[in-house]
């Protein structure tokens, strides 16, 4: 089910330069979210209409509270990030069908870059097996780093070398020597790209979360496609919704 | 309390159908219902209009098909749809369902393409046909019949013959004149007129210095677009004396009963279910309001009502 | 720090005469400037243009005038204006006080009403004409003019005889091809065009279910129409090898450089007047930081320099 | 001058059902505000790009603080009334002519019908002379009552004869037989139309202070005209502007 639910902000604060954490008071949502999923949040100044897809970095379900993680891009988010405990938001969710948690892998990278850390915390906590989880980021601002290393081992790459590896996930991955049956992760495009081609170099398992712009959410407006190997289930024209058939999808049956 | 006319004072009549309010769907805003029923039961709704759908499968145009712009937004998704095999198998019987009017918004590149369609809907349970002849965001067809007066009423004096349903023609903004080109699908022979199509816009990522859309252009919808729509729907009210579906930029009741007020017989709501699943229910639970705190008997007394005061 | 470059490299040239920035104020937003130079210098401006002025005075339409919309407004002053004569003797020596261009935005009901006011400003010193035939506001000439393509180049000659300025030319949105437009004022000779005017649109008060203006219909501008400007003042410079004066919802620096990477030379500063009486100087400040961020070394680079990454 | 200011709200609270008080501290505009002048106030949700005007209650110069009285009309003034004390707001003032302070009248009359009594607050305050302050009010919640009463004596009217004077303004002058050499008036336009006429049958000078939809709000745009005994000074039309040659008129000067 999917829940258009009114929630009220418990805690909001900055982790690093422009990043944002905010723990969201919001049961119906939080009571059937599972990793990788995604939700509609909504600004209130009315001229902006289009919701802001978030993913879901952490659910208390017996709280039912999420977490939000979220970086500043634009001025949807600028708004989000003014408000505090008490103020409400819209949200629509949970939405897309997160990462497959049933694959009964051994050992298995989890790799965020960058604003793509944050879905790798519920997942980490609710994946089972052996978590060799790759971070990516800007520089020594390790936001999410103490929650990551809460359920797996964590290895960490910067691009400016400030802390762990100097260069990306992959580099971080090759410099520690790492091996997994399958990867997870969420990141900007030309990470998942080289992520993509690594696993099919080696032979792995591969789970992309992917990004693109939407204006439903929901799968109704087709504005969020990308190609795909396989027909798709709403026109079979090898276009699936990021939205409704993703936002994770197995790397072999997406263009990138 | 509902009395009992309030109860039944919602009823329009569009050529013939009866919609138990005016409230109906924008094409292409809300797939056809799926995705919005989990939200809430579509009976709530006076009829649901299809996403357009042609003779075969479109793949639509490449990503990025949505740019947000000021209280308003543009897509060019290039009416991806399934053809219609698939929407007769699928989506027909999905919303049969619901005790709802289905309107089925056509799209095609030729002429015939809108008759193929139309033909092979003439046996479905299918209460209207849309027509989209103002669709910004493809090159054949679309919006070139939609432009031009002489073309749009060729197009509809042909989809007339081969249609067994009312024919709702659907307009584009993108003109001169929209009395003329209401003029136009009404000499075609027209049933119903829908308005408006989205504006053709543009949006620019001055730090990429590159084109929002892939496809460069799109079509722009939202509350944005609503003086010119509610403008043009009095303007077609004045030219013809079709009954009209108004659209752009609805968002609740009051929204909605500007149109209404300016001539339309009925409404839709479009992008609004982007910003709220439930805007559509919303904006009939609105004309509900306004008409018990106003006393309005029937909804027909506000069709076409506005005055000057001044 | 502003280094040499940038100091010069905002200057644009329009029909030779040359603008230390492309900022401009649209027509009718800023008087003739008096008011906003209470808030600010207008020698920050590349040119402030004036309300439409007319042979004799005109007193315009009943009030109300002006309508809030979504990201936007609906005016419909219906070109109120104190007659050539007071232009002359009060604004222009008002204007001439500044360290920046003049250019005088002309109305008229007939082409020779148009012609009359040009002949009149030959002797002036002013830089700069701009022909309004795209006012929705008023029954005769304004729009009319502006939407029949033979009826644009006619009128622009007429007033290429009789002006000793250049001429801009002011479009309107309300046509269904641009280009053509566009065309046709450079057929008739313009040397410059500007746009885009407001859409006309239209607000309904449904508690008094009456028209929200007393002309009924008004102009629509602002953001709200950002996307359709930006679009048209593509169209406009794939269609023609004029410099084109963009406007159209610019608020800010980043919004006039979609409008010159959409391919305008210039941009004018409307609405925005309105929401914050410093906007135009904002603007043109904005463009400078653009320019220094990303290191532009002059405006000319940007002009028209949208392309494709996908 | 004319200033554009970020104001901080000081305080704000609800004085009647749907009418809230505003006190801003707004320096430069507070040093040169005068009795009948009006603020832009502009909304900081982005698809209302209009400023709201609102006339000036009270000026405390000394505190560089203004106050405004308004009623929930709609989405700007509701917005408006979600500020608390430290939350800012956009301004532009102070705008407009202002009641004329310095006829030397011994005795007057100040009208304020509804949300038109706020600008009489400020000037029973700094006009000369014996005040007579006649208040028209809807029902028994009478706002700003004890403020008017610091500057003159109050007579109450209300509609539904729940305090003072059961009717209008004109009611309540009758019915305690007042008299005056000139009024001073803020209303809806049918109160300021009986005023005018009221005036003009006794030979009394008469103030009014108009309203008219706005954009610029500072004579640019050719907005808010009314129509004018003499040609007005921008256009020559007998076309006045409210927001600059205005809001405050001699009756006799325009048409109502
Ligand atoms: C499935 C999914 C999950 C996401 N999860 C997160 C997350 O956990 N944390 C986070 O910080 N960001 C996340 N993003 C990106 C986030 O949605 C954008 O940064 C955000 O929408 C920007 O909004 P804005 O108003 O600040 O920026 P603006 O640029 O002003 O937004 C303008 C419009 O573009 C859209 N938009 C802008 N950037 C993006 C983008 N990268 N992807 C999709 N739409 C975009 C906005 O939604 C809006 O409609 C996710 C995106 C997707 C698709
Ligand atoms: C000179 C002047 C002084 C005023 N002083 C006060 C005051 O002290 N207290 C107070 O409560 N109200 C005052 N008003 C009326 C006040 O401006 C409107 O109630 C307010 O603008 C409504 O805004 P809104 O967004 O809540 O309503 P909406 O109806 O949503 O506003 C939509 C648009 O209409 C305009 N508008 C709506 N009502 C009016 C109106 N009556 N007059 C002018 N424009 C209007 C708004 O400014 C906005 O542009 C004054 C008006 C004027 C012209
Ligand atoms: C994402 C999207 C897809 C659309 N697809 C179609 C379509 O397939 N056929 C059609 O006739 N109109 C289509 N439209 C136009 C809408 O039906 C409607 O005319 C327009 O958006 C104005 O209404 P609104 O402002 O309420 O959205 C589409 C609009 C949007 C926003
Ligand atoms: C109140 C108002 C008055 C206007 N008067 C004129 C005019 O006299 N002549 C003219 O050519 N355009 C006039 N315009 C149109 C503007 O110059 C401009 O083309 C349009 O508003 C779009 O720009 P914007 O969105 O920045 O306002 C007027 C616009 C407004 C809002
Ligand atoms: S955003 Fe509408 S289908 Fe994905
Ligand atoms: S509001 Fe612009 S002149 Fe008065």
């Amino acid at each position: 089910m999917k829940y258009k639910e009114t929630a009220v902000i418990k805690e909001q604060r900055e982790l690093a330069t422009g990043i944002y954490s905010m723990w969201l008071q919001a049961e119906r949502i939080a009571g059937e979210a599972v990793p990788g999923q995604f939700l509609s949040v909504y600004s209130r100044d009315e001229s902006r209409m289009l919701p802001r897809p978030i993913s879901i970095c952490e659910i208390n379900r017996e709280q039912g509270a999420l977490r939000l993680v979220y970086r500043i891009a634009g001025k949807g988010t600028l708004e989000f990030s003014q408000y505090g405990p008490g103020d409400s938001l819209e949200l629509v969710g949970p939405l897309g069908n997160g990462f497959p948690l049933d694959k009964g892998y051994g050992k298995v990278f989890l790799i965020g870059g960058g604003i793509g850390i944050p879905p790798m915390v519920e997942l980490a906590a609710q994946l089972p097996g052996e978590k060799q989880i790759v971070a990516g980021y800007r520089n020594h601002e390790l936001f999410l780093k103490e929650e990551l290393e809460r359920n797996g081992s964590v290895y960490i790459a910067t691009e400016d070398g400030s802390a762990g590896t100097r260069g990306n996930v992959l580099d971080a991955i090759r410099k520690n020597g790492l091996k997994a049956e399958a990867i997870f992760a969420c990141g900007p495009t030309p990470m998942l790209r080289a992520l993509k081609a690594y696993a099919a170099e080696h032979g792995m398992d591969c789970y992309l979360s992917l990004e693109e712009r939407m204006a439903c959410g929901v799968g109704a407006c087709l504005g969020c496609v990308c190609r795909s190997m396989d027909v798709d289930s709403h026109t079979y024209v090898k276009n699936k919704r990021i939205c409704k058939d993703g936002p994770v999808f197995a790397a072999e049956d997406i263009e990138l | 309390m509902v009395n009992k006319h309030m109860k039944y004072g919602t009823c329009v009549n569009l050529a013939g159908v009866e919609l138990k309010n005016p409230v109906m769907t924008a094409s292409g805003t809300f797939g056809s219902g799926a995705e919005y029923s989990e939200f809430y039961d579509l009976s709530a709704l006076g009829a649901v209009v299809t996403k357009g759908v042609a003779n075969v499968p479109w793949p639509g145009n490449p990503t990025p098909r949505i740019a947000e712009t000021a209280s308003g937004m543009l897509n060019a998704i290039g009416l991806q749809n399934p053809g219609i095999d698939v929407f007769i198998e699928r989506d027909i019987p999905f919303l049969r369902q619901f005790d709802t009017r289905i309107v089925v918004n056509v799209c095609g590149r030729t002429i015939s393409d809108y008759c193929e369609v139309v033909e092979r809907l003439s046996d479905q349970p299918v209460d209207l046909l849309e027509i989209n002849v103002s669709c910004p965001n493809v090159k054949e067809g679309g919006i070139a019949f939609g432009q031009k007066p002489e073309a749009l009423e060729e197009v509809t004096r042909q989809v007339k013959k081969h249609a067994k349903q009312p024919v709702i023609m659907k307009l584009s903004p993108n003109v001169t004149s929209i009395g003329e080109m209401a003029r136009a699908a009404e000499a075609g022979g027209a049933d119903v007129l829908s308005l408006i199509n989205t504006l053709t816009g543009m949006k620019i990522d001055i730090h990429k210095r590159a084109f929002a859309l892939a496809n460069r252009t799109g079509g722009l919808s939202g509350p944005a677009i609503k003086p010119v729509a509610v403008r043009m729907v009095y303007e077609a009210a004045q030219a013809v004396s079709l009954p009209i579906i108004g659209m752009g930029g609805i968002q609740n009741g009051e929204d909605a009963l500007e149109f209404i007020l300016a001539g339309a017989t009925a409404v839709s709501v479009g992008t609004a279910n982007f910003a709220n699943p439930c805007s559509a229910k919303e904006v009939a639970e609105g004309i509900r309001a306004y008409m018990e705190q106003y006393q309005v008997e029937k909804i027909q007394d506000l069709i076409g009502a506005v005055g000057s005061v001044y």
